[in-house]
């Protein structure tokens, strides 16, 4: 057949082999096309297959799955068909992957250096110097801080962003004609984000690479992709130039991801001008880490003097980039993490600063929702039992309410009943979250602190969650503290917004004025939220002194 | 380890595999034996039948007879026993004191843990067979001895594996999550912890069984095991060692008990039905 | 091949031999006066001499004395050997005679023999080569009772005996206890002739089939005591020799008649109905053992009463004897112990009989060591093994007589005390084996020691091993046997 | 970092030796609660009490426990173990040679069951699944199941016995060329090496394959890294902490837990040096066969423990 394209993918089929031993097929029948230095995206919810088409590419498929049927050409030979010695062959040269989560994929025990050369080292092609020159170079392309240094560094020595650039590097030593890049900028700070894509985007255009970009936020994908490639349920549901699928999205998936973007018309305050009673005050609250000094205070300071207001019925958003101190202000606020000073006054009622010296009651009144759903449900209980161990404990219902209850709280959160039986293992990210805010209703406290609980979420299922806490918050009238580093989540649901930096809170504002923030930080922060529209990164113009102020350290 | 053994069939939302169940079924069937021994058994074991020693398997005398012309049959028979009633008895007592302290010492962390992980540091490093030797030396040698005396040695090994793993489950926000609840430190080891490391337990439970079995035939070889005219399979191989040489069932057959019954909890603990976790299911 | 006794061909000299022995631990010592065990005695024999021993007849012969002579049996005057020096090159003289035969009186020396040792009150350096012995009561047994392993001569003023300075065959050369000793040849020994092997080496193994086999894989060419079950393995290889010497080794079941179930008579009645005295010959010695009849002095003693006969195996008569006792389904424990040889087997053996007439004895095994200092002589009904004594006369005086240190059951009877005292004074043979066998039937009705077996102590050698003789005094020559051996070219 | 390194290994050191004392008080209050003493047992059968009272006399046995317990760690302070009750000879002299055999058997059985059960437990976790695989995980199991006096015995009937190899004894002191060394040590070192090496085995298969299902290892892959590449350069540097320390607790064994091979090959080392010691209730012989086989332990723990931390940058 003549090659016309890069790569040429013929109704692809991959099965998985459940644990039951029963197969399903997870890729039925994709076929797409990518040619020459073209950039096409793949997205989808999560768990459409985007991943395992990616990898698929690589005549790879994860342990359980198989590839069944279908054509994977790259570069005219078929990775479907070729021998595992001969695909290794092309792995890194040809075809190169930048992973879901840079983090987890680089090997803690060895030097950046050593594994972003290991490629020429694997296909012998060319001497470590030239490669650690090469290396170099790249890292300098990436605008890596310390191109000459940060080689010799181990994973654990650089920030998320930079190994997320470091892995594209190790991608791009072997210069290769197709590199795929799955979700690299989802566990990023906006802030940093911005940085890597442009750093990804140079590059790739510099050495005219071909790429795929897995992703599920449209709004990235716009900025980087020529071509983006809708998949849902491991199938192509449509495929079109960026340009056509922002104005003119066939398909209902598709409009769905577009309408997740559209900001949402929030609740109109019925009793705006009600004098508001306030359920929550903190006072110069400081709190941190290590090991405590003369004053008394910690060594590490994760929290510095904050102050804030949460008024009964009204919401309060957090927002600041990673490591600003959200997640332990959380924490010391529901007393898991003690503070250093400050008082915290919850009804009236000054609380202490251990959970375990406070009453039951007031426990109970504020629940905390983390931000990994899977690791805040104990995998070895189904739901059910989950959801009622509240229940039992604060309310002391017998068997029939506690699952009377569990229904009605399973409802509430729009979850099928007959999930009650399932473990958590057995959930969608989606459906995890919504368990997990279950269990904090079943307590039915004033306030809820929701440490991201939608930064796991594909854009879909994250506006959804954040629709269910609207309504419960109109039947149940609760107030919500809601962190998060994502301010389009945080404007759709919050009254006032707090953002922190460093530790302190910088300002507070409504979100509607959010367009005109007064702290610089605000500003870059704000102007770092990726906009629907493709020109945006390449127009977008920060101050750089700015930058350099408030940038990723 | 499960993958990768042979033909697995799945029942009652369990999937099992044939080396499991062949292991489940020796592992069951000497466990009966060992409960209806006393009625099974053709002759009294003190009782001398045959006039020649380490006699041949022959009608009557099916597995011969011992250095003393005892029948070898009813003797194994009632090895079973005591090599499993006693090692089952110790395994339980260690694993379950190591794991409750090692879950204890995890979640509550500090000077607790500082001391307990000291204090059976210590105990570890003491070589057990000669902890045996000390203690019969002290109080004599009687069956509640014998089960107290493996199961201390063997509780600082399970204690250290427990907490080892609960000090993992114990980071997790769950737990957390619990502890805001304002949950007790039974609720915590017994409902969070515990139903996560259950499994990994009980494999190193059965790795434990199989090591007091041999520690007790290595006891007895040291002269510290059971009363006679009792035995267990140690002290069976042990006093019938003689008769080697010539292959004599009296020291082969008793061999033969001890390895089937190892291998099999081993290859039960390898081949554990998995609970089927489907995705869709 | 069977035990050969024969003394064959005329000795060559040189060769290096290597026995096991049994037992051995870090208490080894090379003092005559705390030996303990055989490898003690075995290792004291090569380096040492005794004034007296005991040839394979069980007759009384001089070593380092030349004559011992007494009118009265109080007063002895014992003749030394001239011209006999120590390793260390010093001459034996009458003072270290006197010397060794004090220190057994001194406590902190913590001699196994201190109370045979009492009855010498008086010692008398006369001249270089004369000492007096004087005794507390007449004894005319003392050239015999000196020819105790613990009586061996030592250089006067000796406390550091890792040197092992004697007058014996061979010169230390290493000794590491509880692992093993090196003898040489002692080129200037009085005996002429004697040793034939250059050099001897003694080492312990525990374990009895590791000892049989180190003999089959020719580690080794001596295996002392081997278990009767490793004869098939022997007698299946060639070039090996078993030697069987039955001497007065006995393990017996002790039923202490001041306590219960003990004090009922006719509970000791009837267990010695119980004992199957041939089963346990048969199956627990395997045949190596002769049948006894439950008093000490054995067979290979000139004194032996062989009239009196053993009690038969009677299951009836000992229920009768049970049931008229009232103990009939009672439990009674009975101790036994490793360290009394084969008495957990006796013990399993007596059990089973028991069982079948409904008598419930319930074996205790105790852990060897700490046996003779817990159990023995302790418990109500418990095993003792007693080691081969040279004469009636400290058998009885040890074992039975009221005042005795070591009486296993409690035996009292004012009559046998005064026998043997008059047995003691008495210098004439053929009266005292009438009052001997008088005793040993007395012993036999009314004490509470059931002696069912003397056992024979057979030792494996390779052929090439000669010169090997049986001995009353227990196997290897009765520890002696270095001195007498040689090896075949 | 390097202080940090020298912090930690100074604070293992410390914790070591609390351990090793506690292990010392409790041997100490054990041994004194045996029945009978030193005197009694030596005199065996002939344990009158007044002759027992006269030897304790002289061997000033009669002072309080805890005082002679004191005055031995004070020795210990000044490097002198004290002097054996049972026969009067220095401790150190006693201890000495056997503690050298030990030394050897365990060196010698360490250089070959480890290499080998690495070897084994890594290839398996390679070729997980085949055959090979099955075999070796099987075999392993097989072999942890045989009581290690029947390994020893048969052993010897068949290499000593029957065949006439090998000696069936291991004295050392024959040992005068490289091939008596080898034919001495032959027997005693499979022997262990049968024991320890299943659980190695077990051990390194189990870690290998635990950091095989990575995303770094399997980035690797998708870097072209060949299968071998993979598990030594990638799965191996990060499954260390877990092997080291398994191996620590086998080899841990070949230094007290000799006692049946000791036995059965008459092999003189300082396990059955404490039984002895035991048997004859010499509380300055079995305090310093105690803190011998502590001192063992804890070296091999703490090496563990340090070279697993220096493995992990993370750590350092
Ligand atoms: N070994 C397996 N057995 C069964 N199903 C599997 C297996 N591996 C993946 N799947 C299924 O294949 C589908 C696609 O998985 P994939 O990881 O490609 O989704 P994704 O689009 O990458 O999701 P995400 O956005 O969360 O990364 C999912 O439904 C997943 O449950
Ligand atoms: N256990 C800890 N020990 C020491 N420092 C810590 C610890 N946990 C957090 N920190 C530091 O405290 C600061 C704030 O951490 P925190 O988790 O609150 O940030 P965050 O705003 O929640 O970040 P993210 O958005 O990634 O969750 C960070 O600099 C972090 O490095
Ligand atoms: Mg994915
Ligand atoms: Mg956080």
């Amino acid at each position: 057949m003549s090659m016309t394209n890069l790569v040429e993918v013929r109704n692809l089929r991959i099965e998985a082999t459940t644990d039951a031993g029963r197969v399903v097929e997870i890729i039925k029948g994709v076929s797409l096309d990518i040619a020459d230095g073209e950039i096409i995206a793949l997205i989808g919810e999560s768990g459409s297959g985007k991943t395992t088409v990616a990898l698929s590419l690589m005549g790879y498929a994860r342990p359980g799955c198989r590839i069944t049927g279908g054509e994977i050409n790259v570069n005219g030979k078929n990775m479907a068909a070729l021998s595992e010695k001969e695909r290794a062959r092309l792995r890194g040269t040809d075809i190169a992957y930048v992973p879901q989560s840079a983090a987890a994929s680089f090997n803690p025990s060895s030097t950046i250096m050593e594994q972003v050369i290991e490629v020429t080292r694997i296909h012998k092609l060319m001497p470590p110097e030239q490669a650690r020159k090469r290396a170099v170079e790249l890292f300098r392309a990436l605008s890596l801080p310390d191109p000459e240094g940060i080689g010799a560094r181990y994973p654990h020595q650089v920030s998320g962003g930079q190994l997320q650039r470091l892995a594209a590097a190790m991608a791009l030593i072997g210069d290769p004609k197709l590199v795929i890049f799955d979700e690299p900028t989802t566990a990023l700070d906006v802030t940093t984000q911005i940085d890597v894509l442009k750093a990804f985007k140079s590059v790739m255009k510099a050495g005219g690479i071909a790429g795929v970009y897995v992703s599920h936020d449209l709004a990235v994908v716009a900025q980087i992709a020529d071509r983006i490639v809708v998949l849902k349920g491991g199938e192509v549901q449509e495929t079109g130039t960026t340009g056509e699928i922002l104005s003119a999205a066939q398909h209902p998936y598709t409009r769905e991801l577009l309408a997740a973007f559209e900001p949402k018309p929030r609740q109109a305050q019925a009793d705006a001008d009600a004098a508001t009673k306030e359920l929550l005050r903190i006072d110069n609250l400081t709190a941190g880490y290590g090991p405590v000094r003369g004053d008394g205070l910690p060594l590490i300071r994760a929290v510095q003097s904050v102050s804030m207001v949460v008024e009964k019925g009204r919401n309060l958003g957090i927002i600041g980039e990673s490591g600003c101190g959200k997640s332990t202000l959380a924490r010391v606020i529901a007393g898991i993490h003690p503070a250093a000073a400050g008082e915290i006054v919850f009804d009236g009622k000054e609380l202490e600063r251990a959970a375990r010296k406070r009453s039951q009651d007031q426990l109970r009144e504020m629940q905390i929702v983390f931000q990994y759903a899977d690791t805040a449900l104990n995998p070895a209980k189904p739901v059910e039992d989950i959801i009622s161990r509240p229940l039992a404990f604060y309310h002391r219902l017998d068997r029939q309410a506690r699952s009377k209850r569990v229904d009605e709280l399973l409802d509430m959160v729009r979850l099928p009943r007959a999930l009650r039986y399932r473990h958590p293992s057995e959930l969608s990210g989606g459906q995890k979250q919504r368990v997990n805010f279950a269990r904090a209703l079943a307590a039915d406290p004033k306030l809820i602190i929701c440490d991201e609980i939608t930064s796991a979420l594909d854009t879909v299922v994250a506006s959804a969650v954040i629709e269910l806490l609207k309504e419960l918050q109109r039947e149940l009238g609760l107030s919500y503290i809601f962190i998060s580093h994502d301010l389009s989540v945080v404007e759709a649901i919050c009254d006032k917004i707090m953002v922190m930096y460093n530790g302190e809170r910088v300002e507070q504002i409504t979100p509607d004025n959010v367009k005109a923030p007064t702290h610089p930080y605000s500003k870059l922060l704000f102007s770092s939220v990726p906009k629907l529209d493709p020109t945006w990164l390449d127009g977008l113009v920060r101050d750089p002194e700015l930058v350099s102020q408030y940038g990723h350290r | 380890m499960a993958r990768a053994a042979t033909s697995r069939r799945s029942f009652l939302g369990h999937s099992y595999n044939l080396v499991g169940v062949v292991a489940s079924l020796v592992i069951l069937a000497w466990t009966v034996v060992a409960i209806f021994a006393p009625y099974i058994i053709p002759h009294p074991i003190g009782d001398i039948v045959d006039d020649d020693y380490f006699g041949p398997m022959r009608q009557g005398l099916w597995l011969g007879s011992d250095y003393l012309g005892r029948d070898m049959l009813s003797r194994v028979l009632m090895g079973a026993r005591y090599t499993v009633g006693i090692s089952l008895a110790a395994v339980s007592i260690a694993c379950f004191s190591g794991v409750v302290l090692g879950m204890i010492a995890a979640v509550t962390g500090g000077w607790l843990d500082t001391c307990l992980s000291r204090f059976l540091d210590a105990m570890n490093s003491i070589p057990s067979k000669l902890f045996g030797l000390v203690v019969v030396a002290a109080v004599g040698s009687s069956i509640p001895v014998l089960i107290l005396t493996l199961a201390v040695i063997y509780i600082p090994g399970a204690y250290r594996f427990a907490r080892a793993l609960a000090v993992n489950i114990n980071t997790m926000d769950f737990m957390t999550v619990a502890r805001v609840r304002g949950e007790s430190t039974i609720y915590l080891i017994g409902s969070e912890i515990l139903p996560n490391i259950i499994r990994p337990v009980l494999a190193d439970f059965g790795l434990r069984f199989v090591f007091i079995v041999l520690l007790l035939s290595g006891l007895s070889f040291l002269g510290l095991g059971l009363q006679p005219p009792l035995a267990d399979w140690g002290a069976l191989v042990r006093e019938n060692i003689g008769g080697l040489p010539f292959a004599a069932p009296a020291v082969i057959v008793p061999s033969l008990a001890i390895a089937s019954l190892t291998i099999s909890v081993n290859l039960l603990i390898d081949n554990l039905p998995q609970k089927i976790r489907d995705r869709d299911a | 091949g069977r035990a050969t006794n024969a003394v064959a061909a005329t000795p060559v000299s040189g060769g290096t031999f290597k026995a096991a022995g049994w037992s051995s631990s870090t208490a080894d010592t090379l003092d005559p006066a705390k030996a303990s065990l055989s490898t003690d005695y075995v290792r004291c024999c090569s380096l040492y001499n005794r004034l007296t021993f005991l040839d394979k007849d069980g007759k009384t012969q001089m070593e380092l004395a030349e004559s011992f002579d007494s009118k009265d049996a109080k007063t002895w005057t014992v003749k030394l050997r001239k011209g006999v020096t120590f390793h260390d090159g010093k001459d034996l003289t009458a003072d270290d005679v006197v010397f060794s035969l004090k220190r057994h009186l001194d406590k902190a020396v913590g001699s196994k023999v201190a109370k045979i040792a009492a009855q010498m009150t008086g010692f008398k350096a006369v001249d270089k080569s004369t000492v007096e012995i004087t005794l507390a009561d007449p004894n005319g047994d003392l050239p015999t009772i000196l020819a105790l392993h613990h009586f061996m001569i030592v250089a006067d003023g000796t406390t550091d005996f890792s040197k092992g300075n004697g007058t014996g065959a061979f010169v230390l050369q290493t000794f590491e206890p509880g692992v093993r000793s090196v003898v040489t040849k002692n080129k200037n020994y009085w005996k002429s002739g004697k040793p034939y092997l250059d050099s001897f080496e003694f080492i312990a193994i525990t374990d009895d089939s590791a000892r049989v086999n180190a003999l089959i894989s020719g580690d080794i060419n001596f295996a002392a005591s081997i278990n009767p079950r490793s004869m098939k393995l022997l007698e299946s290889q060639q070039g090996f020799e078993l030697s069987k010497t039955t001497s007065g080794n006995y393990t017996d079941l002790n039923i202490r008649l001041d306590m219960d179930p003990g004090s009922k008579a006719d509970f000791v009645a009837g267990m010695k109905y119980l004992v199957n005295r041939e089963q346990i010959v048969k199956s627990a010695l395997r045949g190596l053992g002769e049948i006894g009849n439950d008093q000490p002095v054995s067979p290979a003693n000139i004194f032996h009463n062989a009239d009196l006969k053993p009690k038969a195996f009677d299951p009836d008569k000992a229920k009768f004897h049970f049931q008229k006792a009232g103990l009939l389904g009672q439990s009674i424990p009975v101790v036994a112990s490793d360290a009394a040889t084969s008495s957990i087997d006796m013990a399993v053996i007596i059990q089973a009989a028991g069982a079948d007439i409904g008598m419930k004895l319930d074996v205790q095994r105790v852990p060897s060591d700490g046996y003779w200092d817990n159990y023995w002589l302790k418990a109500p009904v418990h095993f003792g093994n007693i080691n081969p004594r040279p004469t009636p006369d400290i058998l009885f005086s040890l074992l039975y007589a009221s005042n005795a240190p070591w009486n296993e059951s409690q035996y009292k009877s004012e009559k046998f005390d005064k026998l043997l005292v008059e047995a003691r004074g008495l210098l004439d043979q053929a009266k005292r084996k009438e009052i001997y066998s008088v005793m040993q039937t007395m012993i036999a009705e009314e004490a509470g020691t059931i002696i069912p077996a003397y056992i024979s102590n057979v030792d494996a050698l390779s052929s090439k091993v000669k010169g090997l003789e049986a001995n009353p005094l227990g196997g290897m020559m009765g520890y002696a046997m270095a001195e007498y051996l040689w090896l075949e070219a | 970092m390097k202080s940090g390194v020298l912090k930690l290994v100074a604070k293992r050191l410390a914790v070591a030796v609390i351990t090793l004392l506690i292990v010392l008080f409790a041997v100490f209050f054990a041994t004194s609660m045996l029945p009978g003493d030193t005197a009694s047992i030596l005199l065996g059968q002939a344990a009158t009490p007044e002759a027992v009272a006269g030897l304790r006399e002289a061997m000033h046995l009669n002072d309080p426990a805890i005082l002679r317990f004191l005055r031995w760690l004070l020795g210990l302070l000044h490097g002198d173990l004290g002097t054996s009750y049972a026969n009067e000879m220095p401790v150190a002299a006693l201890i000495g040679g056997r503690f050298v055999n030990t030394m050897k058997l365990a060196g010698i059985t360490t250089l070959i069951s480890v290499p080998l059960a690495l070897t084994l437990g890594i290839t398996a976790a390679m070729l997980r699944g085949s055959l090979y695989d099955r075999t070796v995980t099987i075999l392993s199991i097989g072999v942890i199941s045989v009581p290690e006096f029947m390994v020893a015995t048969l052993a010897v009937l068949l290499f000593a016995v029957y065949l006439r190899w090998l000696p069936a004894l291991s004295s050392v002191n024959e040992a005068h060329s490289l091939t008596d060394l080898v034919r001495i040590y032959a027997m005693p070192v499979i022997t262990l090496t049968f024991v320890i090496s299943a659980q190695m085995i077990r051990m390194t298969r189990a870690a290998v394959i635990e950091t095989l299902s990575t995303p770094y290892v399997e980035m690797a892959l998708l870097k072209g890294a060949s299968r071998s590449r993979m598990v030594l350069r990638h799965a191996l540097p990060n499954a260390l902490g877990p092997i080291v320390n398994a191996v620590a607790l086998s080899l841990s064994y070949l230094v007290g837990g000799v006692i049946i091979v000791e036995t059965i090959f008459n092999y003189p080392g300082i396990a059955k040096l404490m039984v002895d010691a035991v048997a004859t209730r010499d509380l300055p012989l079995i305090q310093s066969c105690a803190m011998i086989f502590c001192l063992g332990y804890l070296l091999l723990i703490t090496a563990a423990d340090i070279i697993a931390i220096m493995s992990n940058p993370r750590l350092r």
